[in-house]
């Protein structure tokens, strides 16, 4: 289970490699300050003829480079490092902004893209699969399971923890699929049954590992891994990011989110469902339906969620 | 032994079957899927040309698609449009390149009809055909140029941009002189009730009869709709008195949804970003055409 | 005042009503015309009764014993003849066997004479202790020789007096130290030379000022090279007189699970206790009388007294001039941890320390409604428990889960009760969780 | 096994005594999300009565040739072949209502429900007798969902099937919203409950 | 539970001169309904019934103080039923609900008329206060967060003032807002007496206010560490929801330690929404997203006992 996350981890921080090696050496940060500012730092000091000429900036957004951006004004810190470009009109700070920058030698500009951090844009899609857009309390997915299982905590815990495992595991392997051979080979039709195949094999494979690396765990997991099968938020995942056309990282994160997010629900309903055990509910609403009210008083808190911009 | 054979012989057996099911109604299907869309894409295109397609079009309408590329070619950006230019079955289209300051680059004739230029596996494949080796090419938009009688009436663009939750897309149609024709709506995820009027009359046609000039600097006001502009919006009184009413509030800016300023902002910037963007590249594109006296229907 | 010693987690400050009988020294209750002895009077297995049916006694006979295990001698109050081996009403358990005497007024009552404790070896002690039928009587009924002989593993330093009597309306271990002070020093030495340790802390309450002073000076007196006797004011708190709690205010020690005092180093005994095992080693007379406080404003007369073990209830009323109509519930102990009684033919146990007769503006009557997860219960509650999980559990039927709360922790001190807001019966709740589970 | 059952009985029994959503509280997801209107119930409904039926037919036909060990994926494989063949035909030609759908129509292939009456039922009976009883399933998850959508429309939008039936008059927005579908079906459970008990304590009193 | 409503009638009050006589009425609709609704719950479902005990009372000024002062009476009533038949009743009634019933009414009218709920506000009258010299420019109504929000600082400054006054106007309660959360200063005086009445204890609204402020410092401003902690406890419902929310004790968690957990998780959720959020104002939601993790914070911070018998048994068990 635990070399099983590391080598998980280890995969991750491999594919991160390039985007990290991606840093310039002329300049050494830049992000968008208000809403029509960038700023720039610079490795060394320039200067001030050099930075501050409207001249040598071509700003455009990555997907309209016909389109320049007009820059009003710049202004240089007194050190000579940082730069404020300050734009007519305020940023799309959604797209991903391209700054040529004409060096010393007015040949060749130094072309660099501005965008927000790639990072937060992960953690954002974490945290929107987790509460944002939770599974169960916002999309409505996986309630069978939701309240076949949220009846006792321990239930809840194993059951999360198994769904995120095998959420996980399956979305990455739907993505590498996806990619690789349904894309290319123009098989999407085949989805459905490509996705449900490789959720099966997951959970067969997490069934077996877990079985020879850690029988006391698969003693308290192995009971939930029949239900994963035919599960709709377990297959959503790679519905979604298909459709989303996710690159690897975001898969990770979506997967990561959503499993969370259904392990966070199922144990916020299941300890309150714990303490329902003692009330008197009214004989016609015992069992399921008072289960669906609360679902439902969740997702009405869960709506203060809505619209949450982190990044 | 044996039982693991027959096991798979008979899974790949169902595997087939399975597969000859899904493959026969995805061909079956997969054309027909593209011809609804394209259909219903017409439907509204005409819609905010003001047209109905049930009742038919005039024959003097003809709608003219223009594809917008980026050309990549070695570390050097360019742009391309895909235009129509004949008539004929085949070499029908031409792709025009053009540098990033507006300047003409060439144009290469592309080998492709227009049933298959909606594709968009085909399309890239004939582009990338008649621009040679050592260019890659990425998709950009679309844009429809309607014409009456070989005169250009209108302009039909689409686009996306954020909204209070996710991507709103729209399609926008603007006269030749870029007054807004009409805004439509087309996916948004905005909240019921809230954001989500942003795709209701009085909301939406405020945009109608904004100059060009207005929508350069249009931005939100937050104070209550006037009832008799409302009314005119939501089209409750005769047409007369609507284009009279939406005179008075012509160059007025938009007024905000109650409680969905941010959803209004959002239209109102993207509306106006697409706008004074088109205008840039049409412009471009026109003096260039000009010049090089490329033969185009529009 | 020199600083206040308390237990650093719950209690409560209940107003303490000890007013109505705090000033009523003790008076003698006369002997009724029958007597009715509950075999079982103290913690472990009731008494097989020694004489047989119409036999005579004698005051201080010993008529019941227990052959085997945990327990204690009893002893008839007065002399007369065994009427009946019957059952009589209990407040607990409902009914119980017991011995009827019917008292032979005539016969004369015995002599006690001084004798010299201080040359007899701590054994010898031990065993007139038990011969005297000494249990706690503080209330549980702990018997006394056990304590007096911990297990050699634990050495013993310290004898805890318990003088807090922090229930309201008690006062009859408050009157003892006023009246008793010499008596109960006396005791305390002898328990300490039992125990062979030098020092005895009594801890009392500071709401009983006199107390502390007479206590005090008779301390100071009694003190010697061998033994080292010394008051302790505690902070007015309840329930400040539990063992534990007790324990904890004046060592700071903390007594563990059901282990007893002695395994942290500690004796304890009550005020009233010490007194009586004075009164058995010293004039060798075994405990058969109680003092008891009588108080509430539903009953005529109120005050201290000293009652044998065996009156009734019923013959108390009549001596304090009836129950009048304010009267609405009858206590047997505590308002905090005593039991409600509905019958006046109960007898008074060695263990009976007062009984309430209750006006109605004494007590809240208020129904309970549901529980409001106010939390109030789990900070007044000494033991750190949750007594709000327990009583939710025990009303939807799941009283067989609370083992997980600690429920057997709990010595019912009532301080949940007391503070709950929605007035819930939280202690019965508790008994009711401690019959259902099983440790 | 004999099939001891008419054709109606068995789709009566999945539209009342089992029906899926309500009795047998299977497939509640398309309930909560998407029951917003009598449409989309019926859409849905559509569809899964076209899976469950293919897929009980498919699977009766199949019976013989099905080796038991690999009972459950031969299940699995079927119904997401005809969830993908629905999906594709609904894409195709009702894109408005598609769109609507958003992912359900393609989660059809893990509801609970359409591998239970496989397994349960399908696999042991005759093809006839599980084409009715896939019609029986079908029509009860339809009528279930159109019931649900039914409340919702009507309280939510003031429409039945898109006409206005109050008078223009949108009385409660709340009911529109993905979350009511929560309480809705909550209420509506406990409804049902009440009628059964109702008529349980009826038929008592009656005997 | 009467005193309860005791500290809740000075704002009512205050905000009658202020909004006008329609405050009152709402209230006493929105109290009216909840009465009849409790009522009505505990007779059909065959409960004692328990009006009188008070508890509904509340419920309904707390329904009634998070709505505008200009809307229908439709709200309150509705509220009402959300609040105490769904929210309360058939969870088992009093004491067994999961969540804060008026909170729970407000989440669901904001949900269902979300451009009343976001808009019907009121400008203060603020006769009543010249002798402070206010300068609130009584043509906004809309509340302070919301134009904090969605118009920016400039505009915030120039509809209510400069620094230096607003917060004397917040505190006494000059500003536009929900009927029972304008005065921060009669809210406090309320909280203040039920914690001098041992009511309520001071961990949950110190720890809520205190994370609030804090967390409003470090993200509220355009750099980290240079928000305005003071207005971000004095404007919408952060005293109210502190006070007289967070606190209700069937919702929150019991053990002292996990109360002042709470609280903070009340704070930080407040900031997100405000600040990252949909909503200007995040309070009420923030509450009802920790409403049932406080069960779950019951079971993390038990009590510590003062002489267990045995290890506690581990997990959920």
């Amino acid at each position: 289970m635990k070399s099983f996350v590391c080598k998980l981890f280890l995969l991750a921080v491999l594919a991160l490699l390039p985007s990290l090696a991606q840093a310039g050496d002329l300049i050494t940060s830049k992000s968008f300050g208000e809403p029509n500012e960038i700023i720039l730092t610079f490795a060394a000091p320039t200067s001030a003829a050099i930075a501050t000429d409207i001249n040598n900036y071509t700003v455009y957004e990555e997907p309209d480079p016909d389109i320049r951006l007009t820059i009003d004004t710049i202004t240089l810190s007194a050190d000579g490092k940082t730069a404020h470009l300050i734009f007519s009109e305020p940023l799309n700070t959604t797209e991903t902004h391209v700054v040529a920058v004409m060096t010393h030698d007015k040949v060749s500009p130094f072309i660099f893209q501005v965008a927000k951090s790639y990072w937060g844009y992960l953690f954002s899609i974490l945290i929107s699969a987790l509460l944002i857009n939770n599974f169960v309390f916002t999309k409505y997915l996986g309630l069978c399971v939701f309240f076949g299982t949220s009846k006792r905590k321990d239930t809840a815990k194993g059951m999360g923890f198994t769904f995120t495992i095998v959420m996980v595991v399956s979305a990455i392997m739907s993505w590498f699929f996806y990619q690789y051979v349904m894309k290319p080979f123009h098989l999407n039709f085949l989805q459905i049954v490509v996705f449900i195949g490789l959720v099966s094999l997951t959970v067969q494979a997490v069934d077996t590992v877990l079985r020879k690396v850690n029988p006391a765990l698969f003693q308290s997991f192995g009971v939930y891994l029949v239900l994963v099968i035919a599960n709709c938020v377990i297959i959503a995942v790679p519905l979604i990011l298909a459709d989303n056309e996710y690159n690897f990282l975001e898969t990770l994160m979506l997967s990561l989110g959503a499993g969370s997010g259904f392990l966070l629900a199922l144990y916020l309903m299941s300890s309150v469902r714990e303490r329902m055990e003692f009330a008197q509910i009214p004989k016609t609403f015992e069992g399921i339906p008072i289960a669906f009210i609360v679902a439902g008083q969740f997702a009405l808190a869960f709506l203060g969620f809505s619209g949450l911009k982190i990044f | 032994m044996k039982d693991i054979m027959t096991i798979i012989i008979r899974l790949t057996v169902s595997c087939l079957m399975a597969g000859a099911v899904m493959g026969a109604t995805f061909i079956i299907t997969s054309d027909a899927k593209k011809q609804n869309k394209y259909k219903n894409e017409q439907k509204v295109s005409y819609g905010l040309l003001g047209y109905d397609v049930s009742k038919g079009i005039p024959a003097e309408v003809k709608l003219h698609e223009l594809f917008r590329y980026v050309v990549t070619t070695g570390d050097e950006l360019s742009v391309g449009y895909l235009v129509p230019t004949g008539h004929g079955e085949h070499g029908g289209f031409t792709f025009i390149s053009i540098s990033l300051d507006g300047s003409f680059i060439g144009q290469y004739p592309v080998d492709i009809d227009h049933a298959s230029v909606r594709d968009e596996s085909d399309r890239d494949q004939a582009i990338l055909t008649a621009l040679g080796k050592g260019k890659t090419i990425r998709y950009a938009d679309q844009t429809v140029i309607a014409t009456a009688n070989d005169q250009r009436t209108a302009y039909l663009l689409s686009g996306k941009f954020p909204g209070f939750k996710t991507f709103i897309h729209v399609m926008l149609a603007l006269e030749p002189d870029f007054t807004i024709l009409g805004l439509e709506i087309m996916e948004h995820e905005e909240d019921p009730g809230l954001g989500a009027e942003i795709k209701e009359d009085y909301f939406k046609n405020q945009f109608i009869g904004k100059s060009f000039a207005a929508v350069k600097y249009l931005e939100v006001d937050k104070v209550p709709l006037p009832d008799d502009y409302r009314q005119a919006l939501d089209g409750k009184i005769s047409k007369e008195e609507v284009a009279l009413v939406q005179q008075n509030y012509k160059d007025k800016n938009i007024y905000a949804l109650t409680g969905a300023t941010i959803s209004s902002v959002s239209v109102t910037n993207g509306v106006k970003g697409i706008t004074k963007k088109f205008a840039y590249r049409i412009g471009i594109l026109d003096a260039v055409i000009q010049e090089q006296n490329i033969a185009v229907p529009f | 005042m020199t600083t206040l010693f308390t237990f650093p987690k719950g209690g409560v400050h209940p107003p303490d009503a000890k007013k109505l009988t705090a000033d009523c020294p003790i008076e003698t209750i006369p002997t009724p015309d029958e007597l009715e002895i509950i075999l079982g009077q103290h913690i472990g297995a009731p008494c097989t009764p020694t004489v047989e049916r119409r036999d005579t006694v004698s005051e201080g006979q010993m008529i019941g014993e227990v052959k085997k295990g945990l327990g204690v001698p009893l002893h008839a109050p007065a002399a007369g003849t065994i009427k009946l081996m019957g059952m009589s009403d209990h407040p607990m358990q409902v009914k119980a066997p017991s011995i009827t005497i019917k008292v032979d007024h005539e016969a004369s009552a015995n002599e006690h004479n001084v004798s010299d404790w201080s040359q007899r070896d701590a054994k010898e002690l031990v065993g007139l202790v038990r011969d005297a039928g000494m249990v706690g009587i503080g209330g549980a009924g702990f018997p006394s020789h056990v304590k007096l002989s911990p297990p050699p593993s634990d050495p013993i330093d310290t004898l805890i007096l318990n003088g807090a009597e922090c229930e309201p309306y008690i006062t009859s271990d408050y009157r003892q130290m006023l009246e008793m002070s010499t008596e109960i020093v006396e005791g305390a030495k002898i328990i300490l030379k039992i125990l062979g340790v030098k020092n005895c802390i009594i801890g009392i309450e500071a709401n009983k000022p006199e107390a502390i002073k007479v206590m005090g000076e008779a301390a100071a007196e009694g003190s010697t090279s061998e033994f080292n006797v010394q008051v302790s004011p505690l902070e007015v708190k309840y329930p400040q007189g539990s063992e534990k709690q007790l324990i904890q205010s004046l060592t700071g020690r903390k007594v563990k699970g059901f282990a007893l005092p002695s395994s942290v180093g500690v004796v304890v005994h009550n005020v009233g206790t010490t007194r009586a095992i004075y009164e058995a080693v010293v004039l060798g007379k075994p405990l058969y009388e109680k003092i008891v406080t009588v108080s509430g404003l539903g009953i005529n007369k109120v005050g201290n007294f000293k009652i044998k073990v065996g009156t009734k209830l019923s013959d108390i009323v009549e001596y304090c001039g009836g129950t009048n109509d304010r009267l609405s519930k009858i206590i047997m102990g505590g308002p905090m941890m005593g039991f409600n009684v509905s019958s006046l033919d109960i007898p008074i146990t060695k263990t009976t320390g007062s009984i309430l007769f209750l006006a109605e503006e004494e007590i809240d009557t208020t129904p309970h409604s549901n529980c409001i997860r106010c939390g109030w219960c789990l900070e007044a509650c000494p033991m750190g428990l949750e007594p709000k999980e327990i009583a939710i559990h025990v009303e939807a039927g799941k009283g067989e889960d609370t083992n997980q709360f600690g429920v057997f922790e709990c010595f019912e001190c009532g301080c949940c009760a007391y503070v709950c807001p929605a007035k819930r019966p939280l202690v019965q709740f508790i008994r009711l969780a401690k019959m259902k589970a099983k440790r | 096994m004999a099939n001891d059952k008419s054709n109606m009985q068995l789709v009566a029994n999945g539209i009342l005594n089992e029906n899926p959503i309500f009795r047998l509280v299977l497939s509640m997801c398309p309930a909560v999300g998407i029951s917003t209107t009598v449409m989309n119930g019926i859409m849905l409904g559509l569809a899964v009565l076209f899976v469950q039926v293919f897929s009980s037919v498919t699977i009766s036909l199949f019976k013989n040739k099905i080796h038991p060990r690999i009972r459950i994926p031969s299940y699995t494989l079927t119904i997401a072949t005809w969830v993908t063949v629905i999906d594709l035909v609904m894409a195709a030609y009702m894109p408005g209502p598609y769109s609507q759908m958003g992912v359900f129509i393609k989660l059809i292939v893990a509801f609970a429900i359409i591998t239970m009456r496989l397994e349960m039922f399908a696999c042991k009976e005759s093809v006839n007798a599980s084409f009715w009883d896939g019609v029986g399933m079908g029509l009860g998850f339809m009528a279930g969902m159109m019931a649900i959508g039914l409340v919702r429309e009507l309280l939510g939008l003031g429409t039945i099937l898109g006409f206005e039936v109050l008078g223009g008059v949108r009385p409660l927005l709340f009911f529109v919203l993905p979350c009511a579908g929560f309480f809705v079906v909550g209420l509506m459970m406990a409804f049902f409950n009440y009628i059964e008990i109702r008529y349980r304590k009826l038929k008592q009193v009656a005997s | 539970m009467w005193s309860v409503v005791a500290c809740l009638v000075p704002p009512l009050v205050l905000s009658v001169f202020i909004f006008g006589v329609q405050t009152l009425l709402i209230t006493a609709v929105s109290v009216a309904s909840c009465v009849a609704m409790e009522a009505i719950s505990q007779k059909s479902l065959g409960r004692k019934i328990t009006v009188s005990d008070g508890s509904a009372v509340i419920t309904g000024m707390l329904i009634a103080f998070m709505i505008p002062p200009d809307v229908s009476f439709l709200l309150p009533v509705l509220g009402a039923v959300m609040a105490i038949y769904i929210g309360k009743h058939l969870l088992g009634g009093i004491g067994y609900n999961i969540f804060n019933p008026a909170l729970l009414a407000r989440a669901f009218l904001l949900a269902t008329f979300p451009v009343a709920m976001t808009s019907a506000w009121i400008a203060p009258n603020n006769s009543l206060f010249t002798f402070l010299g206010t300068t609130v420019d009584s043509v906004s109504s809309a509340t302070p967060l919301a134009v904090m929000k969605e118009q920016g600082i400039e505009a915030f400054q120039a509809q209510f003032g400069t620094a230096s006054n607003i917060y004397t106007n917040f505190f006494v309660g000059i500003q536009p807002g929900s009927i029972g959360e304008t005065s921060a200063l009669l809210i406090l005086l309320g909280g203040l007496y039920l914690m001098y009445k041992g009511y309520i204890t001071w961990h949950i609204p110190a720890s809520t206010l205190g994370s609030i402020a804090a967390f409003t410092w470090i993200f509220g401003g355009d750099v980290y560490c240079s928000g305005d902690p003071l207005l971000a406890i004095l404007t919408g419902g952060a005293m109210l929801g502190a006070f007289f929310m967070a606190n209700d004790y069937v919702t929150c968690p019991t053990n002292k330690t996990a109360q002042l957990v709470y609280g903070v998780g009340i704070g930080a959720l407040t900031v997100l929404i405000r600040l990252k959020g949909g909503y200007p104002e995040g309070i009420c939601y923030a509450i009802l997203l920790m409403n049932p993790v406080s069960s779950v914070l019951d079971t993390m911070f038990k009590p510590k006992r003062f002489a267990p018998l045995a290890p506690p048994p581990g997990g959920g068990k």
